[in-house]
């Protein structure tokens, strides 16, 4: 355990250097920096005002310099200063960490409980009506562009029907506190961990419908029909059980690509969160945050990884840590 | 379709233009009500909250609650008393005199004084504006003789001043929080404290910058409104549901896509105005770098602009929120436009022979030259414009392929690299030429690499020097003439092709009045601005 | 009095091009306290009659027949519940691959347990007690700490022992064991068939053992039937096969056999020339006929029906007659 | 149901070629059957575009706006420059399926090659090559591409390469296994014996028996790299020169409140297309795969 900890670890340096260092090379590459971005925006600068700019976001040094500097920084847990934002990055990446966790884990929450309910009855109900409904909408859901999905439930849901808000995390103007600002957050998360859960739903509505079909074919469960077991508890407690294992393993591996999503959740609702701040960043040029939020969003794929190592050696004796 | 029918656009135009001044008179007798949150869209997201080393729209539309200027401008563009009581300009127009109001308090509790007006001048109009370091390059003296009295010298006169002395065009710091400094570092550039109506309360990243009443405000009584909220909504159909569902009530700089707002114009419980623009006369212009081989011949630049129907791409592209433009100089600055400079109407037959007669023919595929188009990345509207384009200059054997970038990538393009054919993109002309519109032509900005300079490359003698020569010259009269002169010869050589004069739009709740009062409103402070009835909040 | 009792039970394949038998008009009994064993080469259709005993053919297998009467009740008319209610406690099998027949995220324990539980009711912890008992019963050393462990952390003989276990749980009527030894070594394997067989004694339980290996039926069966190509072609008590085996395929087998005990290697019957054909490439006469050294045109042209001989019966034209020809099997035999 | 398969397949087809085999296979499921018409009126769609609509796609031939079925002579429709939707349809199919076809081809080499090296060699070369494919698996793949196309500009190319490049890791873990399955395999320990190269063993005796599981994962790669590019250009990063679906939704999500059809027609496309090709991808999986078709 010890051992599979400290490889781990080991492993985990090892990927977080790689993207910082693609990541720096990469943004290097762009054209324009964030002196010019500033520049551009304000409509107006002379070249000292740029020059100023540079010398203040310190991108007037050599590129090495400024790579070994952001290493440096990286060792020692500084992921920087976003002079754009004029803050810095960690202290930006905390006020909007909340509302992309928020985000990603209710929609996966969604994702993954109604899908392994739905992948389960299709499953059980295989070539019937429900399974052809139920694999047909999941196919829906997959195929259907995430951001149309969001534009649609906000004219439904919150311009035609009034029931939800449009966007945002919060009701600013009522200043909710304690349970009633939980509620408020509630009320504004449902579209649009839906519009991202939709997608993901499919997803393991596919993956749980076509392991449990798998399983199904396994010996043991011919054994446990074999002991008289009712069908609903070889289903729930042979079957689901040994599906499940491909979904703890896919978990891990889409948890990044769902912060893909969150950018387009995000800009259609205008979720505050990390997704569409890196989207910002990069437009910006505005390297260290986008660096940060890269970096820290690859290190919670790592631990979220370590974590389903770990939940797999729980629901699959068969693994052990090594 | 493209044989439109400049009729339509006419009374389509009138139509708003009657509703918007249907409202004023019957609003004008109601007394103003206290209270309510005032929810605005902002678009984008602010980089800084300060408006001394910004001049980003989204600032600016925060900073002009928070700062009050020396004055700010009627909707004639005439200066009217704000910090500054009154002031005096001698004759030989070297020396100005401002005399300052009394009593006013800085967010903060400190005194408002004729040291915080020098210190920005010196250490922030003169040196890191962006804008102002030229118009205030002549100033060689400032004198306080008293807290409420500041003594500008000037090594020569300096007319365009009087045009940016407003809260963002020429912003006041306090001194006390910024001295001794790094000013582009403060922590205040990010919560700032200023003299204006509201006071900086908090500001969310991603989400939302709040402001509430200040209720030691000089202006007692004002400002009505108890908060403005100003929220961040970078989806656009998202933010045309918000203002149509009543959760915005304002929403300024065609923060919703223009085609929202034929129907919000139907709508009973949204108002549609196109005041508060005035001062910054916003322009769409096209850059032809005239080093490219095809468009250094003038004959060219003339047969683009030929074949560019204005007219259709005000309607199509810009919905009818822009009108075709003849000068860099827009009709709203009326004093210095001048209406007899050569025009360039919709022709793409004179397009092909003036083609034809610069010597590019067309191939055997029926191309004559192929060129690039970038555009300025702001939005789907650019992006239109720059397809409009494309497709106008195919019809006359022009193969245009739109490259489109992000803001770094193009500037970089357009002011750095100079590596385009053609540029789209807009500038504020500003009440001054001066200001906003020499910028494009002036030879002396070239190799500086600077943005929102001149992108074509443009190189002519007499312009420069009348340039220069208006910059300093004391004269009212003699600088129009010399302005004159300046688009006499900017369209005729055309290094770059005025499109559009823009009109921005604001969206508003009806239930909000006063929300325009001001010549440079968008940019300044909603003091005046209340709600009717049950206000919100 | 006979505790199952199978009449012209058939399985075939619904395909897209019609039905194809697998196992055809197999008729027996099983009396308690009897082993019966039923023994043919891989894909003969032995194990797709234990699955049909259990009720647990799938589509696109389907059977019909006169009955499967399990302690005198049809099984061919029960509905499902009713069928399930009986699968593991009047009637169990055992599987071939104990580490595939078991699963592999539940502990051994709640496998038994869970048999208990499910047709018996009862607390958690008496069903616990039992499933000890159980496993102490088929002599799995150490049960109490062997009860938590998970099937990939026992060796074979003990999942196989688990596997029994979990089949006798219920004491059922009838044990089927399929093939129940093949994936063990020789040392284990006698240690369970001798287990199987004194659990029997103890509880008059009736055996059916399906088998490839004709080796472990002398010792362990009371009675054989001989399977080919889904027919039964020769049932005799054990003791009268081995001594005058009448079908020239039961012949073939105990000639090719590699000494009494078998070996339980998986190259099964080499010996006797040809393959068994597929289902799709019945011979039209007998389906041993491509392969018999004996037939005839008769062979070749009917199918022959089983008759009463010899204390057995046997499907065979020429059975009668087989003395007359013993130098042709020995041919067989030693080729 | 387990029965051998050596049954079903002397019962099924006597002779018949392999290939006619899997088709039937395929034609045999009503929803691979779906999936094949749909995705052959996409095909059709592509290739008729030039005879149906000879003229630019991007020209403003019609009043702006004009909604589907108000006017015969553009049946879907058109956007807010007066732009044929069908027309855009049609021509879309093209560039659509190019950018999904070109950037699952780039991401089938890159995750083949890798996985294909990476099980074959194992040791040090695996470990290596595992740890880049970590690295591009723990980079939120859509944020990559993103960066990718902001920064070396929107266009066709780099949309299609951007996308290609960031959807290999899964692949490649697939196929690294599969070759690991057959790494010790008889005819693989047979080949090295008679000194073939390494190179020949992979491409003839390995790839061919992984073929399965890649043909099934290129109909999703090609349908995941079209919904994508469909997002990027709702961000903004579309190539504005050439007509994609992608594009389309993009120019018309301004106006999908007030215009729902601009985007919601090339967004029906791209849900067809996408279903089309999931669909196939499932029909292939069953036929091609063994387990599959136990049930």
């Amino acid at each position: 355990m010890r051992r599979y900890l400290r490889r781990s670890l080991w492993q985990i340096g090892i990927v977080v250097l790689g993207i910082a260092t693609i990541n720096f090379f990469l943004l290097h590459l762009a054209p324009g920096d964030a002196a010019e971005v500033m520049a551009g925006e304000s409509g107006a600068a002379t070249a000292e005002y740029m020059a100023a700019l540079r010398q203040q976001f310190g991108i007037d040094q050599p590129l090495y310099l400024q790579f070994l500097r952001y290493v440096g920084h990286l060792l020692t847990l500084d992921l920087g200063y976003s002079f754009r934002e004029g803050m810095p990055v960690a202290e930006l990446m905390r006020q909007r960490l909340p509302a992309t966790l928020l985000l990603m884990g209710s929609s996966t929450a969604l994702a993954v409980s109604l899908g392994c309910v739905l992948g389960f009855m299709a499953a059980r109900r295989a070539g019937k009506i429900a399974d052809t409904v139920i694999s047909t909408l999941a196919l829906l859901f997959y195929a259907t562009p995430v951001f149309w999905v969001g534009v649609m439930l906000v004219m439904v849901f919150s311009v035609a029907l009034d029931w939800l808000p449009i966007g945002g995390m919060t009701s600013i103007e009522a200043g909710y506190r304690g349970w009633a600002l939980a509620g408020d957050v509630a009320r504004h998360l449902v579209l649009p961990a839906v519009t991202l859960g939709l997608f993901y739903l499919a997803i393991y509505t596919r993956l749980v419908r076509a392991s449990m079909l798998e399983v199904y074919h396994l010996d043991f469960v011919r054994t446990a029909r074999a002991k008289g077991v009712r069908p609903w508890r070889i289903a729930t407690r042979h079957v689901l059980r040994n599906a499940l294992l491909p979904v703890v393993t896919t978990l891990g591996v889409q948890l990044s690509s769902i912060l893909g999503g969150a950018v387009l959740v995000e800009t259609v609702f205008s979720w505050p969160g990390l997704g569409r701040l890196a989207f910002e960043a990069l437009f910006h040029r505005d390297l260290a945050l986008l660096l940060g939020i890269l970096f820290c969003s690859s290190l919670v794929v790592v631990f979220v990884n370590l974590a389903v190592d770990l939940i797999y050696t729980l629901l699959d004796p068969r693994i052990e840590l090594s | 379709m493209r044989t439109l029918s400049r009729r339509h656009f006419l009374a389509a135009s009138s139509a708003i233009a009657l509703f918007i001044r249907s409202d004023k008179p019957v609003w004008a007798e109601d007394k103003p009500q206290a209270g309510g949150t005032l929810s605005v869209i902002l678009q984008p997201e602010p980089v800084t909250l300060s408006p001394t080393n910004n001049m980003a729209q989204p600032t600016q539309t925060v900073a002009g609650n928070i700062f009050d200027g020396l004055v700010y401008y009627d909707f004639d563009l005439k200066p009217q008393p704000c910090l500054a009581t009154s002031w005096d300009l001698a004759r030989d127009g070297k020396t100005v005199t401002f005399h300052l109001r009394h009593g006013v308090k800085w967010h903060d509790g400190k005194p408002f004084t004729s040291a915080d007006v020098k210190w920005s001048l010196e250490n922030i109009w003169k040196t890191i504006h962006p804008r102002n370091k030229a118009l205030f390059e002549n100033v060689s003296a400032v004198e306080t003789p008293d807290d409420f009295t500041v003594v500008l010298k000037f090594s020569k006169p300096s007319l365009p001043i009087f045009s940016v002395l407003n809260g963002v065009g020429a912003p006041i710091l306090p001194r006390h929080l910024y001295e001794g400094t790094d000013i582009l570092g403060s922590p205040y550039n990010n919560k700032p404290v200023g003299t204006g109506a509201f006071v900086f309360k908090e500001w969310k990243r991603g989400e939302y910058v709040l402001l509430e009443r200040n209720p030691d405000y000089w202006d007692s009584g004002k400002p009505y409104l108890d908060r403005i909220l100003f929220r961040i909504i970078p989806d656009p159909a998202a933010r045309a549901a918000a203002v149509e569902k009543g959760e915005i009530q304002y929403a300024p700089f065609n923060a919703i896509p223009l085609r929202d707002v034929e129907r919000f114009s139907q709508l009973p419980n949204v108002k549609i105005d196109r005041r508060g623009y005035d001062w910054i006369s916003p322009l769409l212009y096209l850059d032809f770098n005239v080093e490219n081989q095809y468009l250094k011949h003038q004959r060219v630049r003339q047969a683009l602009a030929h074949a560019i129907d204005r007219n259709a791409m005000a309607r199509i592209v810009w919905f009818g929120f822009g009108k075709p433009a003849i000068s860099p100089v827009p009709s709203a600055v009326a004093t210095f436009h001048d209406s007899t400079v050569p025009q360039y109407a919709f022709d793409p037959k004179k397009a092909e022979a003036l083609l034809d007669e610069a010597g590019f023919k067309r191939g055997a595929d029926g191309t004559r030259f192929a060129i690039t188009h970038d555009y300025l990345p702001y939005g789907d509207d650019y992006r239109r414009t720059a397809e409009f384009i494309k497709q106008a200059l195919h019809k006359i054997g022009v193969e245009v392929t739109i490259r489109s970038q992000d803001t770094a990538a193009f500037i970089k393009r357009i002011y750095g690299d100079r590596d385009f054919d053609l540029s789209l993109s807009w500038n504020s002309a500003f009440p001054d030429p001066q200001i906003g519109v020499v910028r494009a032509y002036w030879s002396g900005w070239l190799g500086t690499q600077t943005p929102w300079t001149n992108g074509s490359g443009y190189r002519n003698a007499e312009v420069d020097g009348l340039i220069q020569a208006a910059a300093v010259e004391g004269n009212p009269e003699a600088r129009v003439a010399d302005f004159k002169r300046f688009q006499q010869i900017v369209l005729t050589e055309l290094p770059t092709l005025p499109l559009l004069e823009m009109q921005f739009f604001s969206v508003h709740a009806a239930n909000l009045r006063d929300i325009v009062s001001q010549g440079d409103q968008t940019y300044s402070t909603l003091k005046n601005a209340w709600f009717d009835g049950k206000a919100k909040g | 009095m006979s505790l199952l009792d199978v009449k012209n039970l058939s399985i075939s394949f619904a395909t897209p091009r019609g039905r194809l038998a697998a196992v055809r008009d197999l008729s027996f009994s099983l009396k308690a306290g009897e082993t019966l064993a039923l023994v043919g080469e891989s894909g003969c259709g032995k194990s797709l009659t234990a699955l049909a005993l259990l009720g647990l053919l799938e589509p696109p297998a389907v059977m019909e027949g006169n009955g499967i009467f399990l302690e005198g009740r049809n099984l061919l008319t029960l509905d499902e519940p009713t069928l399930r209610s009986l699968r593991g406690s009047r009637i169990a099998m055992i599987f071939q691959e104990p580490m595939t027949a078991l699963n592999p995220v539940l502990t051994v324990g709640e496998q038994i347990m869970e048999v208990i539980t499910e047709h018996e009711g009862g607390g958690r912890r008496a069903a616990r007690a039992r499933a000890v008992a159980l496993m102490e019963k088929v002599r799995i050393p150490d049960a109490e700490r062997r009860f938590a462990e998970y099937p990939h952390r026992l060796s074979g003989g003990l999942r196989q022992r688990v596997m029994i276990a979990m089949a006798l749980a219920c004491s059922p009527a009838v044990l089927i064991a399929d093939e129940p030894t093949t994936a063990l070594d020789v040392t284990i394997q006698a240690q369970i068939l001798d287990l199987i067989g004194t659990l029997k004694r103890e509880n008059g339980t009736a055996v059916l053992f399906i088998t490839h290996d004709l080796g472990l039926v002398g010792q362990h069966a009371d009675r054989v039937m001989v399977m080919y190509a889904g027919r039964v072609v020769e049932e005799r008590t054990a003791a009268d096969l081995f001594a005058d085996p009448l079908h020239p395929y039961t012949r073939g087998l105990i000639a090719a056999r590699p000494g009494l005990g078998g070996s339980g290697r998986r190259e099964r019957l080499m010996e006797i020339p040809g393959t068994v054909p597929g289902l799709g490439a019945m011979p039209v006469g007998c389906a041993f006929s491509p392969r018999c050294a004996f037939a005839d045109d008769l062979c070749r042209s009917t199918v022959p029906t089983s008759i009463d001989q010899a204390g057995g019966r046997i499907a065979c034209h020429h059975s009668e007659g087989i003395h007359d020809r013993e130098p042709a099997i020995r041919r067989i035999g030693n080729s | 149901m387990a029965f051998p398969d050596s049954l079903i397949l002397s019962a099924d087809g006597t002779g018949s070629h392999p290939r006619f085999a899997l088709l039937r296979r395929l034609l045999r499921r009503p929803s691979a059957l779906c999936g094949l018409v749909l995705m052959a009126a996409i095909l059709a769609m592509a290739v008729l575009a030039h005879p149906l609509y000879p003229d630019d796609p991007l020209d403003m031939v019609a009043a702006p706006f004009l909604h589907p079925g108000t006017d015969a002579a553009f049946p879907l429709g058109s956007d807010m420059l007066g732009r044929d939707l069908a027309a855009g349809i049609f021509h879309g199919a093209r560039i659509s399926l190019l950018i999904g076809v070109v950037a699952a081809l780039v991401s089938l080499v890159i995750g083949i090659g890798i996985g294909a090296l990476s099980g074959y060699y194992g040791g040090r070369i695996d470990a290596g090559l595992m740890r880049l494919t970590e690295l591009f698996q723990t980079i939120p793949p859509f944020l990559f591409s993103l960066a990718i196309v902001a920064i070396l500009q929107p266009s066709i190319a780099t949309i299609t390469g951007a996308i290609g490049i960031t959807a290999w890791p899964g692949l490649a873990r697939l196929v690294r296994a599969e070759v690991l399955k057959l790494r010790h395999s008889e005819l693989v320990e047979a080949s090295i014996s008679l000194g073939a190269s390494d190179a020949r063993i992979i491409l003839l005796h390995i790839l061919p028996n992984v073929l399965a599981p890649i043909v099934v994962s290129a109909s999703i790669l090609v349908a995941s790299a079209i919904l994508s590019e469909s997002s990027l250009a709702f961000l903004g990063l579309g190539d504005p020169n050439v007509v994609s679906w992608g594009g389309m939704v993009g120019a018309g999500r301004e106006v999908i409140r007030t215009d729902w059809y601009v985007a919601t027609i090339p967004g029906i496309a791209i849900l067809a297309a996408v279903l089309a090709l999931n669909l196939l991808g499932d029909g292939l999986n069953d036929a091609l795969n063994r387990k599959g078709q136990r049930r």
